[in-house]
């Protein structure tokens, strides 16, 4: 220990740990935030290398200016009708996540996870993305499935583990499985899914075939090997591969400075490793379109893997399992520069005239009931807890294509269980 | 005190005792731990002595492992089991192996605390119960207490103890024993005898198993959340078994086990863990190699079944009083 | 062929009948492996199916699940088994659960090779046997062939498996079988009946044991490197034992083993790997249970030590002729 | 399979797979390798933030001059008996390697390693960090032992696993622990060591000591996961740590292509985190002297970690169990424009009148019978697999403080074992 060592006439180090800027509490004040307008950050050929950009991954990616007008050489001029298109799925992402949100509060289920404030950067990427481009999403990117188009009921059969839920109950609510929709199942373990990602990214290369991967991590969890290893193989075998850094500034109750962000930006990852990195405005739907895109068109031309930070704000608590309030201050939410990616998206198509106020009150309206429509549907198919709802003997399917002796042994004393439990398969 | 409190309370003990305790783990800091373990310390103690971590259990092993060798005494939290794999190198190859490996010049008093069991509904990634790796892996101590106040005394005494200590908490039984019965209400450890915590110092001796019932007609090995399970079908059951709560998983009190099988001639072996090479299979050659001619049926093992952890179906999966029901009528059978 | 020889055929097989089958892993590629596994593959095959990867094992194992959700059949090699660790997460949670998370929705059709085991002056880090780490865990196969044509046929069935499965290679027995005689000189597989490999096809289904020698006296469970040593203990020993080679550990021949064991009343268990919590365990719990009633001695287990596995003091760790002579008395007494 | 999917309008992807230059049987040309001029990289304070000097990263610090001058801002200025201590320390290394590695090829022992071409590398940070700096090294830095004076016959016995070794002949050769050298027990586990230093350096902090912490790792090794957590660790709490790339061109027979060199430099990697990073010639003593004493004073100063890239070549094989004809080309090293670490500090000493070629002979001759003369003493305790060395028990020491029943029981076994053997004790 210390204390009996030479070098005392050195001055002492010191342990340095972050602390965010405001606790519960505290007034939040953003003015130190520094945000580049939108329509500055250059926009490089996709065929440039990785090198001549870097300057990008410390800029931030922006199209929507403050008049509501998309400005600059990002701006993906999309037609009225996929802006629409898109405003729609980021609307039914955020009416889903508050009625599932409520079903877990009313008991409905086990654990829910919103993706309030976030909806740009999953439903944006899915309409830039082909639709067998391969998602390997973590638990936050709802907004994939519903900008796919993917049933609602569906999701909601999964979320209640019901008897309409194709995983068979077999999976904690919202970690999806839809591989008709190119969205790779979600795993409880953080970032596993990225060296996945880049696995597939691998295969579809070595084959010949069109088809990109992209992956979504939260910032937090980027401090996991497997993120390294990702972009370690993804650098070395130039793979087509999206990865995308979801910088919401918290993980669970730990800031972003946990991860490294007082150092630098997630996009300056990239340059670590010598790939594209580009840091967007995660609440600008078409900033976040633009870049997704331009990653796609070098991952489909061999240009090889991107690495997208997508600077936003987790509006609401991580799960249904905390209260952000013990750990942060409650202004911060409505502080935040960068806005609500709804309201933004809304404001370009009012600002061009192609959306008015009423409309989109009538669309809540439409969608509400949509949600409200699916969610009856799916809980006729039964809620958690109440009922059996998969036969019990699928407890054992699909541990290996073929059941062993065991798991059939196994399997049998249940079902015994079962019957000498005296109220045989009502247990549940 | 729940066992939360009760485990809370024994960090602060030592971090009060022994500047070189330090605790660190993922929203540990600030918050205190999702299921608020460790909350109050960082105001306590200061932010060099309780922090937050980067989202990398390797890392989070590793640089306990590194502060140990320095010579502090770290206590990192792995916020759920089911999250340990990532670190398994760092504990395997790194903590377990470093006393041995340097010929005691460098050791690793680290005592890694981590939630473990099922019983909450948290799916596949938030019950597994992993403590069968690691007994098989030599250089590592695991334990897993059963009330607030074991778990108090046993974490004091990993704490100072100065090899490697995984402490696994059945959080199902964080805030009342559980029975089994997952559609009854459950009691608070306020009613329960061994939720009388006291508040200074004590300590469990790490490899002493604990009695908690005694009796003539066989021998229950159990441990962590099973014990209350196990004691509750014995109740309703009203068979004469001695339970024996195991504490400490390696080293085992194996003279306990011994002398209680020896006595009984059955013996039942109950845990959550999946089954096949499960550290019920270790209990089980254990007795049979050292009590065989006292044996008179086979031991039995109720376990959770060879799968992952099931969200819907859990309590199918749970080993509970129907299954321990079952082989108990099995293990007195003739 | 050698082992080392048979494996690379079943590799050079497989990809030549099956375009998804591709090679990965430190040193793979040019170089053909530093135990030389993979000679020859990226000349035939092209770099695009074999090739060298980074060093990490979790990225190598991340990767092939990736590549296996899209389709192809990855044969990844882990360089030693004691380099297993940093990829476990990927393996267990990963490689292991994915079939069952999804509903069969993705598999991770995965071969990890991997050399393990003593015997070669390698110390902790080029020796260990963690098969009993992955026969814990639901969801994934450990296969562990102790001669050249088992190895082929075991490698073929387990590339055409659709699950992950471990494929660990004992290393000592690369060249040749091994009596356990450290100091005598060893055998090559050209003399030995195993050593005859087919050029093509063909295939050892998985989860099926060989009896490598019928007998009524006892039963000897054993897999790999041990099933040689076994032998030659036995015959040194003129016992009438019955010997199987397990070849799968999961999932395992019970059927073979139960009938065995019945028949000669006695068992004894033999692996390299860390006593406590190893194969063995399950394998004498299984064997308790379903056998009971026929044993007529304890079930015996000679294993390597509860230590690391030690440079110089190799042979005193190894499982040798001694130590299974010794339990073999113990197991045939009275 | 991609055969029967849409896209088919889409160009094929194609992997990339790196290959190295040269393979046996090629002609080595190295002139593409672009080396800066010594003298030429700025030296900026050690009180400047990590971001204001990322192009460090990409040049590469050069002190000694194609005459063998120290030249630039970087020379360290040693005086010349510092000089000469150095080359000592390198000359002796090498002849340390050289003998050991006989002794493993007439059978005298089970393995080595050596660090041919490398020994500035090592020697030269021993000689820039106080003595009680505690280095966390891999395999290959033998060199930091050499430096730090400690007995040869001491690693010998290591080497040996003979009755004076330390270790008791519990680990492989050359995996030496010396905490009296502040040197960290050498894991067989690649990068291991990497987080561990992050942890040492950061309890170093937290008390308030004044000791900093080094770790060292091959360019191969960046790719583990640990190496990212140590990264990542060490960015978030500014950790006195110096992080040591030690780029050698080679892993196994893996060039530094697998671990992404084509795309970028290792010592970018610290740009990704933030934290400083520094390209050096590392065949240049007084190079390696100088980035290190530079970062030593960033750590001591707490301004945090510093990650070093050693820019060297593996002039042998990896190790005594692999053939490198096999797979690069034998001209490589010759060839290497960065030379021979040896000679070039030889030269410089000779340039500035402080050393002649006589003097170097005597050296080079004293020091191999020195070598010689500890290898004497130490195989006078034995050598591998010539009798039992260590008390049979040793086997069961320090796998715990104290041993438990079960160790004590097998301990018992084994020892009834040796005396069942009938021919107890020898069996060795
Ligand atoms: C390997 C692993 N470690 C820890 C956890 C627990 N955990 C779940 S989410 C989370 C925070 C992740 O934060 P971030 O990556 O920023 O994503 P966000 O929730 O903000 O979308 C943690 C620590 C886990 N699921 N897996
Ligand atoms: C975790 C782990 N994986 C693989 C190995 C096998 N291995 C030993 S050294 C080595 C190459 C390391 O290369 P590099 O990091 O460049 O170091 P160098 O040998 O060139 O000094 C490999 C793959 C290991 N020791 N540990
Ligand atoms: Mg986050
Ligand atoms: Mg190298």
């Amino acid at each position: 220990m210390p204390s009996d060592r030479p070098g005392a006439n050195l001055p002492p180090l010191s342990l340095y740990v972050p602390e965010p800027r405001f606790r519960p509490g505290d007034t939040v004040d953003f003015t130190e935030v520094v945000l580049p307008p939108a329509g500055q950050a250059r926009r490089p050929d996709t065929a440039e290398p990785a090198h001549a950009f870097t300057d990008l991954a410390y800029d931030l990616v922006r199209v929507l200016d403050t008049d509501g007008q998309a400005v600059g050489p990002w701006n993906p001029r999309l037609s009225p009708d996929t802006l629409r298109d898109m405003l729609r799925s980021m609307v039914t992402v955020r009416a889903f996540d508050e009625r599932m949100f409520r079903a877990q509060r009313q008991g409905k289920t086990s654990f829910y996870m919103k993706c309030t404030g976030e909806e740009a950067v999953a439903v944006s990427a899915a309409f830039a993305l082909d639709r067998d481009d391969m998602c390997f999403p973590s638990y936050r990117q709802q907004g994939l499935l519903v900008a796919r188009g993917w049933s609602l009921v569906d999701m909601m059969n999964q979320i209640y583990s019901n008897k309409g839920d194709r995983l068979q109950g077999k999976q904690l609510p919202i970690m999806y499985s839809v591989r008709d929709a190119s969205f790779f199942s979600i795993s409880g373990n953080l970032t596993t899914q990225y060296p996945q990602a880049v696995g597939w990214a691998m295969a579809s290369a070595a084959k010949g075939d069109t088809r990109i991967a992209a992956a979504w991590c939260g910032e937090g969890s980027t401090a996991e090997g497997d993120f390294h290893s990702a972009c370690t193989f993804a650098s070395v075998y130039r793979a087509p591969v999206i990865f995308n850094v979801v910088n919401n500034q918290w993980a669970i109750s730990s800031f972003s400075g946990f991860a490294g962000a007082e150092a630098t930006t997630f996009a300056a990852r990239a340059i670590g490793y010598g790939i594209a990195g580009l840091r967007v405005d995660g609440n600008d739907a078409l900033a976040v379109y633009a870049a997704t895109a331009w990653a796609a068109e070098r991952a489909r031309t061999n240009q090889g893997p991107t690495l997208i930070e997508h600077f936003t704000y987790r509006v609401e608590g991580h799960s249904t399992s905390d209260d952000p309030g013990q750990y942060r201050s409650a202004g911060e939410a409505s502080a935040w520069p960068l806005g609500d990616p709804v309201t933004r998206l809304k404001d370009h198509l009012i600002a061009i005239d192609e959306w008015d106020e009423d409309r989109h009150i009538a669309q809540d309206k439409e969608i509400a009931e949509m949600v409200r429509a699916a969610q009856k549907e799916a809980e006729a198919n039964g809620i958690l807890g109440h009922g059996l709802h998969q036969p019990l003997d699928t407890l054992f399917d699909g541990v290996f294509e073929e059941m062993p002796w065991h798991l059939r042994e196994q399997q049998a004393q249940m079902i015994a269980e079962e019957t000498a439990s005296g109220r045989p398969w009502a247990r549940k | 005190m729940n066992m939360i409190q009760a485990i809370n309370s024994a960090m602060d003990v030592m971090m009060d005792r022994d500047p070189a305790v330090i605790v660190m783990g993922e929203d540990v800091g600030y918050f205190g731990g999702v299921f608020r373990a460790t909350a109050g310390l960082q105001a306590k103690y200061g932010k060099t002595r309780v922090f937050d971590t980067p989202i990398t259990e390797c890392g989070i092993i590793g640089v306990a492992v590194g502060m140990g060798a320095y010579g502090l005494r770290p206590v990192p939290e792995i916020q759920f089991a089911d999250y340990i794999y990532p670190a398994l190198d760092q504990l395997v190859s790194e903590a377990a192996r470093l006393r041995y490996r340097s010929a005691g010049e460098f050791i690793a008093p680290i005592t890694v605390r981590s939630p473990f069991g099922g019983g909450i509904f948290g799916g596949q990634t938030h019950s597994q119960s992993p403590e069968g790796i690691f007994t098989h892996v030599s250089g590592i101590k695991t334990v897993i207490p059963s009330t607030p106040y074991d778990a108090k005394g046993l974490l004091i005494a990993a704490i100072e103890d100065n090899d490697p200590t995984l402490f696994f908490e059945p959080k199902r039984i964080y805030n009342g024993p559980f029975d089994g019965h997952w559609d009854r209400p459950t009691q608070n450890w306020s009613q329960h005898p061994a939720g009388a915590v006291p508040e200074g110092y004590y300590k469990i001796p790490l490899g002493k198993a604990n009695v908690v019932r005694e009796g003539e007609a066989l021998t229950i090995l159990v441990y962590g959340t099973m014990v209350h399970v196990a004691s509750a079908v014995i109740a309703d059951a009203g068979v004469d078994a001695e339970i024996i709560d195991l504490r400490t998983l390696v080293p085992l009190d194996i003279e306990t086990i011994e002398a209680s099988v020896k006595k009984t001639g059955r013996c039942m072996i109950i845990h959550e863990a999946t089954r096949t090479g499960g550290f019920g299979a270790e209990l089980s050659a254990l007795v049979q190699e050292r009590c065989f001619y006292h044996l008179e049926a086979p031991i039995e093992r109720v376990t959770g079944f060879d799968t992952p952890y099931p969200h819907s179906l859990e309590w199918a999966y749970f080993p509970g009083p129907v299954r321990i029901g079952e082989a108990l009528k099995k293990v007195m059978k003739d």
